[in-house]
């Protein structure tokens, strides 16, 4: 795509807050590369083969991590198992659920040896997901890809069998994107739930066989109505490697990948999440998903007039952060949203230039454009107007993936009825309006460029900020959104580990010189 | 019947789905969420509230949550409710017919009346009273039709006279006669305060005593007519929203066959 | 105002089209001059102070009319009856009516002397009007007046006590302008209803009583909100001037007025209601009301995308007909609408167009732009983004009158709360989205400016045509919503006569020489 | 009461209005007019229409208008019905309550507290279980509050302990206890299968398990939270959309007081 200029933006401004952003994002590498993280171990274990639960319920993912040093790592150990017993890693994890085998106590090989083994089933393991990445492909040239913003609407029965039905519908209707809402708190469960599940609170939980079942359902359906439906599930949490893993495995395309999501909105601790992220996104990035980064929920908490920089801020460091994970443009979904309070006096003008904003400064990536939520009342006939106000902004900056907004937003999780209602509004738009984009250009220094350079100025004077400090000191002070987060307070530190000498991570180099982009 | 609805019922899942039963759905089979809205003549205070949950209630609803309440300035107030219905309807015995009409296309129409009538049709229509909506009528009647469906005009075994709107019932009644109509088609638009139910009894009325009901199909149309109220009025049928040509067609073809046949 | 312009017109394409239209009514006019009708016969009545009914219900004016020669017209009559018997227009009247007087049988005096009578008694009519006139500019001065569009609201319970709750609850939230919808059919009758009514099918009658209760009960609210409440009623039909008198004297601000929407939608006769305009306008213009045309209805009818071009046709030569009636730019709210299929790719763009077109070709007129009504289904959830999309281009186009579109447009006239969800919508767009107009600008040579040029073009060519075969020939021709009418069929036409040697209507002198621009 | 209503009322035209029977109004007084909508899980055919239909009446609507309908692919129907209720509620005996609170404002509150209870009040607030939303105790309880109303942090005599979210319900009882609080405010937004029904009622449980239930004036909150459903759950309070602090807190300090005298 052609970066628009509609805005009169200054160019080597923009240059120079991404200069910024890079510097932040590579300091963060120097401490993200010398750690490990018990979820890490945990995805490793994953695609190396390891799935199932013990009696217990215990994931053995889980279970083989909590046999290892982790600072050595589970490739090394599970290596030297093999060697050592001849078993696979599945059946080297149930022997340890069974209490028949400990890692711990087999005696160590030769290092050589175990990387040359676990090199060789990592690459298995790969193999799986560049298939799934390869149907993906195959199938959305068989259908061809739809043009304009791609219909994002959730599910959040908490029953995957409903939502299967809801999914259904929706994509019948018109949907493309289906993402499955998690449970409220699943993000603080240091483990991922296994089987098909029918018990969540204002979502269903992310299981891999949850997973299976709605990727079945939608390539079915998809099937009959000629076209890729894609799936959507949420990575952020104290499980980002393991669920971007198992999205991998299951052919997710969308995740919601965010480690600042998870520090501010789930106080999940900074370090951990931060390392988490870095793997869960080399995972994203190989297996072609595109993730979705969380900048919406700020204005969802403050100001988002006063606060619309921070936005900018955040989403030119995730792009950064996204980079060195290997993901390309066209893989990130960077988020925004249209959160402004409705009785502003141009609002509109206000919104319609951050969300252009985003559109030309991450030309190629394909944005995630949030709709209205926190200004939602019970009113649900007003409410169809904001979702419609937020569907032409869509429309007339070339938004890519478009939340639907449901005009029960401030009641409940959406009804059937509800997202219908959305996606016919949403498609009398598009195709009303279609060519809108094209056809308006702005004021010259009006409104909307201002408010637009303003936004940009600030960014980047938010951006030295941070350079200096370092991010994690900026999420100390309560910077975005305006929580403070401590850099050992929040859940999950016990699960950071500095990496010792022999460890290794095997997928790192795979992912990260697959030669896509 | 959807591929996944089918595979939920097979795998039991459905075990709480039952024609006999039939509930609303919000998001799980029959959790029996339904979306209410009103207004009360009544000023935006707790007694307002306090109405509106209780007639709430007596509709069947619980679990109610008044979502939304706004002023109507000064002495009404609006509402907006959700809630959970406690009732549930029976449809076991009903059969499933589908929307999509079973209608014959124009041209077996066509051949239909040659074959069994072997004359032309002579249909008569109007919007009558003091109703100036014609564009329903002349979707039926006229050359172009409606959606993509010609009118009755373009059928070839069909003579139409569309004597537009604003017709009152006597010059209907004796434009039927001297033209001795097969099939009256009344459109009627405006209902408020029932004036096209006096309007289209009163057409009944006038065809008795003329001695003619019986010699005519009379059919009534419009966006607010329903076959149900049709027949209560004393017409053959009724039809609403979305007719098109053939639907109407069929229905008076058939009829006067049937009619033919009993003589 | 200034004239916009965005859409890169040819000015002198418009000249010419103006032009054209000038010269078809000025031909009509020449006819017109000729004639009076009944309906301008009692209209005088009214003027001169006649007003009641009978014993039987029959309306003063009727019975004074039935009692003269047409063709030397009620002034004259009523003047020598004046010389004659010594008493005023009313008490002649009431004698009429109860047999005592016979207007036709005494003899007619020196008719310069009749003249002078009558014409001083006229003046005396006129001052009422005047009168009002200044209260209304007096009230704008003291409240101030208010700036972007008026919202217009109708009421239509039939019954003028509910009218007026329902107004009352309406300027609460704030509508600036209160419409009354006649009952159905109201237009075909030749005479007009006397006293408050309180049973009408789809709008309530218009009657002088129901004028002055809602007159009152609007100035109150008004008084209360700190706002003047405009008031709307009716005057197309069988008693065009009449009604347009009964709303002078009850300080009525704004009248549909089109002789073309009773010709076309209520199969009145074309000579009648052409004549019974010209006078009914001059009133109209005298008033300082703000007249409303009908060019709505045709894309109601037929087609918007093929037939936009018929109404700025239309609005072209109504434009004309009102500057013969002596109609100020600044009175002229020229009628148009947003009426196209929302199924249309692009459909929006077009609007926009035409709605600019309008804007730009009549940049003092007080435009009003009606809503969807043709394409409203029972999804009234869809519904109020239809109106939504309606609303933003009324803003986005400047239009000064804007009639507020019904989530329930398809199913009945409006409950209480479907004009209160109505005007909060509004409400929230007009203020979101308040300088749009200024920042907004459209592309040269892009799909609304070709549009709109395109629409100039046919237009003009459409009124060489009229021009050459006069309008009564293309009303005929049936170029107008596609309907067919003969000069000599519909209703009314047996009220028309030309005027004879001593005819005499003293008003129009009065009016068109008032010095109000 | 609006002017001309009551004009209206005078000229006798509200016979029919009348506090024993309320009804639902479109634009005639007791017309009875009122709009439903919800999904049925049955295709789109004329057995969902029927069904729509039965379920209406059930509701007590007649003149049942199904004004919209469509299928929500495929084994779904969304029904749009307009209708005449016949049902009417009796709020004569009522009282009128304006939804304006008649809260003490900011300073009389501290005043008050100063006169009557002559110490600070300890308040501890959270957003409990698994719960994250801390948009709604945070307007409660920081010093920017909402809507231009100061939260309980900048009251003089009222300490607060804001814990934030996620916050378990042994921890918030701990943390009662250590802090000897007065009053414990619980925000609960996630509804969702009932998730904060469990979670309220835990609480109460626990806090009478550790026998300090009496000793605390205890208040939940939440958009989906009502008066009826807090006391209920065995809570002294529970407010709604659109609190402000002065609401709250002229509450508990008029509670605190009340229990004092009692002692
Ligand atoms: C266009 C229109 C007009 C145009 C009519 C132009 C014309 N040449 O017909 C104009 C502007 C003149 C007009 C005027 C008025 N209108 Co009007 N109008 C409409 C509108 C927008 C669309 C109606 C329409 O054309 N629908 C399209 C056709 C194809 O649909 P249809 O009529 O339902 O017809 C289909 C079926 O019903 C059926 N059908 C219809 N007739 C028949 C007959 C037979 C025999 C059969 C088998 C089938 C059949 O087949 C058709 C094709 O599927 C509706 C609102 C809406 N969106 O529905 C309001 C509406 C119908 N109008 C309304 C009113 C009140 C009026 C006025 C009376 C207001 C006034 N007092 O000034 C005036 C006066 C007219 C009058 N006295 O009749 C109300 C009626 C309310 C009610 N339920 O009583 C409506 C609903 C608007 C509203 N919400 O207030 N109107
Ligand atoms: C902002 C928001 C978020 C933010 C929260 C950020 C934050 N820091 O709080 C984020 C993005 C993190 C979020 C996440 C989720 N959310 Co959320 N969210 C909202 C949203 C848009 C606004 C809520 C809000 O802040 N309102 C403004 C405040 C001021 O209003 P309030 O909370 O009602 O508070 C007032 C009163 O209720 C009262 N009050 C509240 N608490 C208390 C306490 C006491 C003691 C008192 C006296 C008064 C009181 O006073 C306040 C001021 O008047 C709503 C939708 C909506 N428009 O309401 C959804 C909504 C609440 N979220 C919802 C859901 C399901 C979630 C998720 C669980 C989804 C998921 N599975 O991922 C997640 C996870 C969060 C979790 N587990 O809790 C649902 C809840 C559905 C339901 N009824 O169960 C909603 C309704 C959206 C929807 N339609 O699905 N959300
Ligand atoms: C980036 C991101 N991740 C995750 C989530 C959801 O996470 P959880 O499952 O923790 O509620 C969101 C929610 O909006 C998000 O924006
Ligand atoms: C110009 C004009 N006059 C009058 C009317 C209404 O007239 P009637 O009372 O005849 O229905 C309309 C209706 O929309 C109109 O557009």
């Amino acid at each position: 795509m052609k970066r628009q200029n509609k805005l009169n933006l200054d160019v080597s401004l923009i240059k120079q807050a991404r200069a910024k952003a890079r510097i932040i994002a590579h300091d963060m590498q120097e401490f993200i590369n010398q750690y490990t993280t018990t979820t890490i171990e945990r995805t490793i274990c994953r695609l190396l083969g390891i799935d199932g639960v013990s009696k217990e319920g215990i994931p053995l993912p889980n279970i083989v991590v909590s046999n290892i040093e982790v600072d050595i790592g589970a490739a090394v150990f599970l290596g030297n198992a093999i060697i050592q017993t001849g078993f696979n890693p599945q059946e080297i994890a149930e022997k340890i659920a069974q209490k028949k085998l400990d890692l711990k106590k087999l005696p160590m090989g030769d290092i050589n040896g175990i990387k040359k083994t676990i090199i060789s089933l990592a690459n298995e393991g790969a193999e799986k997901i560049r298939a799934n990445r390869e149907i993906r492909t195959k199938l959305i040239q068989t259908y061809g890809d739809k043009e304009g913003p791609l219909l994002y609407v959730i599910v959040a029965t908490g029953n995957i069998y409903e939502d299967i039905i809801q999914a259904n519908s929706a994509a019948r209707k018109g949907a493309d994107i289906i993402a499955v809402i998690r449970s409220t708190g699943q993000s603080l469960m240091d483990y991922v739930p296994y089987g098909a599940t029918t018990q969540g609170f204002g979502g269903t939980y992310a299981t891999q066989e949850n997973f299976r079942l709605m990727r079945k359902a939608l390539d079915e359906v998809g099937g009959e109505l000629g076209k890729y439906i894609r799936l959507c599930n949420y990575c952020s949490g104290l499980c980002m490697p393991e669920i971007a893993a198992m999205g991998a495995l299951e052919r997710l395309d969308v995740m919601l990948n965010d480690a600042l999501y998870g520090i501010l909105f789930r106080d999940i601790n900074m370090q951990r999440t931060i390392i988490d992220q870095h793997f869960s996104r080399m995972i994203n990035g190989y297996s072609g998903v595109i993730i979705n980064t969380g900048e919406d929920n700020y204005i969802k908490t403050v100001d988002a007039v006063e606060q619309g920089f921070t936005v900018l801020t955040s989403q030119l460091m995730n792009e950064q952060f996204a980079l060195l994970a290997g993901i390309p443009e066209e893989q990130m979904g960077i988020g925004h949203a249209f959160e402004m309070d409705p009785s502003i006096r141009n609002g509109f003008l206000y919104e319609l230039a951050q969300a252009q904003l985003s559109r030309e400064i991450f030309p190629n990536a394909p944005l995630k454009y949030m709709p209205p939520t926190r200004y939602m009342t019970g009113d649900i006939f007003m409410g169809c107007v904001q979702n419609a106000l937020f569907n032409i902004i869509t429309k007339l900056t070339d938004q890519r993936i478009c939340l639907l907004g449901m005009l029960t937003e401030a009641i409940h999780t959406p009804f059937m009825s509800d997202r219908a209602i959305a996606i016919d509004i949403a498609q009398y738009i598009f195709n009303n309006l279609h060519s809108i984009s094209e056809e308006l250009s702005f004021k010259p220094d009006g409104i909307i460029n201002q408010r637009a350079t303003q936004t940009l100025q600030k960014a980047d004077e938010l951006l030295s900020i941070i350079k200096e400090q370092g991010l994690f000191q900026t999420l100390e002070n309560g910077t975005f959104a305006g929580i403070k987060r401590s850099k050992n307070g929040g859940k999950g530190l016990e699960g950071v580990y500095r990496k010792g000498n022999i460890y290794l991570n095997p997928f790192i180099e795979i992912f990260m010189e697959r030669g896509v982009a | 019947m959807g591929k996944h609805i089918r595979k939920m019922k097979e795998i039991g899942f459905f075990g709480k789905f039952d024609l006999k039963r039939i509930k609303p759905y919000g998001d799980s089979i029959n959790d029996g969420k339904i979306q209410i809205s009103f207004t009360l003549p009544l000023p935006n205070t707790n007694r307002a509230t306090i109405a509106a949950k209780r007639l709430s209630k007596k509709m069947g609803l619980k679990d109610i949550d008044i979502v939304f309440q706004k002023s109507l300035e000064s002495d009404f107030t609006f509402f907006i409710v959700y809630g959970v219905l406690v009732h549930s309807v029976d449809v076991s015995k009903v059969a499933m017919v589908s929307h999509q009409s079973k209608s014959m296309n124009m041209e077996e129409i066509d051949e239909f009346i040659r074959e069994h009538l072997r004359r032309k049709v002579i249909v008569l229509g109007a919007t009558t009273g003091t109703d100036s909506h014609t564009v329903g009528i002349d979707a039926i009647m006229s050359m172009k039709g409606y959606h993509g469906h010609h009118g009755l005009e373009r059928y070839e075994m069909i003579e139409t006279y569309n004597l537009g709107s604003q017709v009152l019932n006597e010059e209907f009644v004796r434009k039927a006669i001297n033209l001795n109509a097969d099939v009256l088609l009344v459109s009627q638009t405006v209902t408020q305060k029932g004036v096209h139910v006096k309007n289209l009894s009163n057409l009944v009325e006038l065809l008795e005593a003329e001695g003619i009901r019986d010699k005519v199909v009379l059919i009534c149309g419009g966006a607010r007519i329903s076959k149900e109220l049709a027949k209560e009025l004393g017409y053959d049928a009724g039809f609403g929203s979305n007719t098109v040509a053939e639907d109407v067609a069929t229905f008076f073809v058939k009829e006067l066959v049937q009619r033919e046949k009993m003589d």
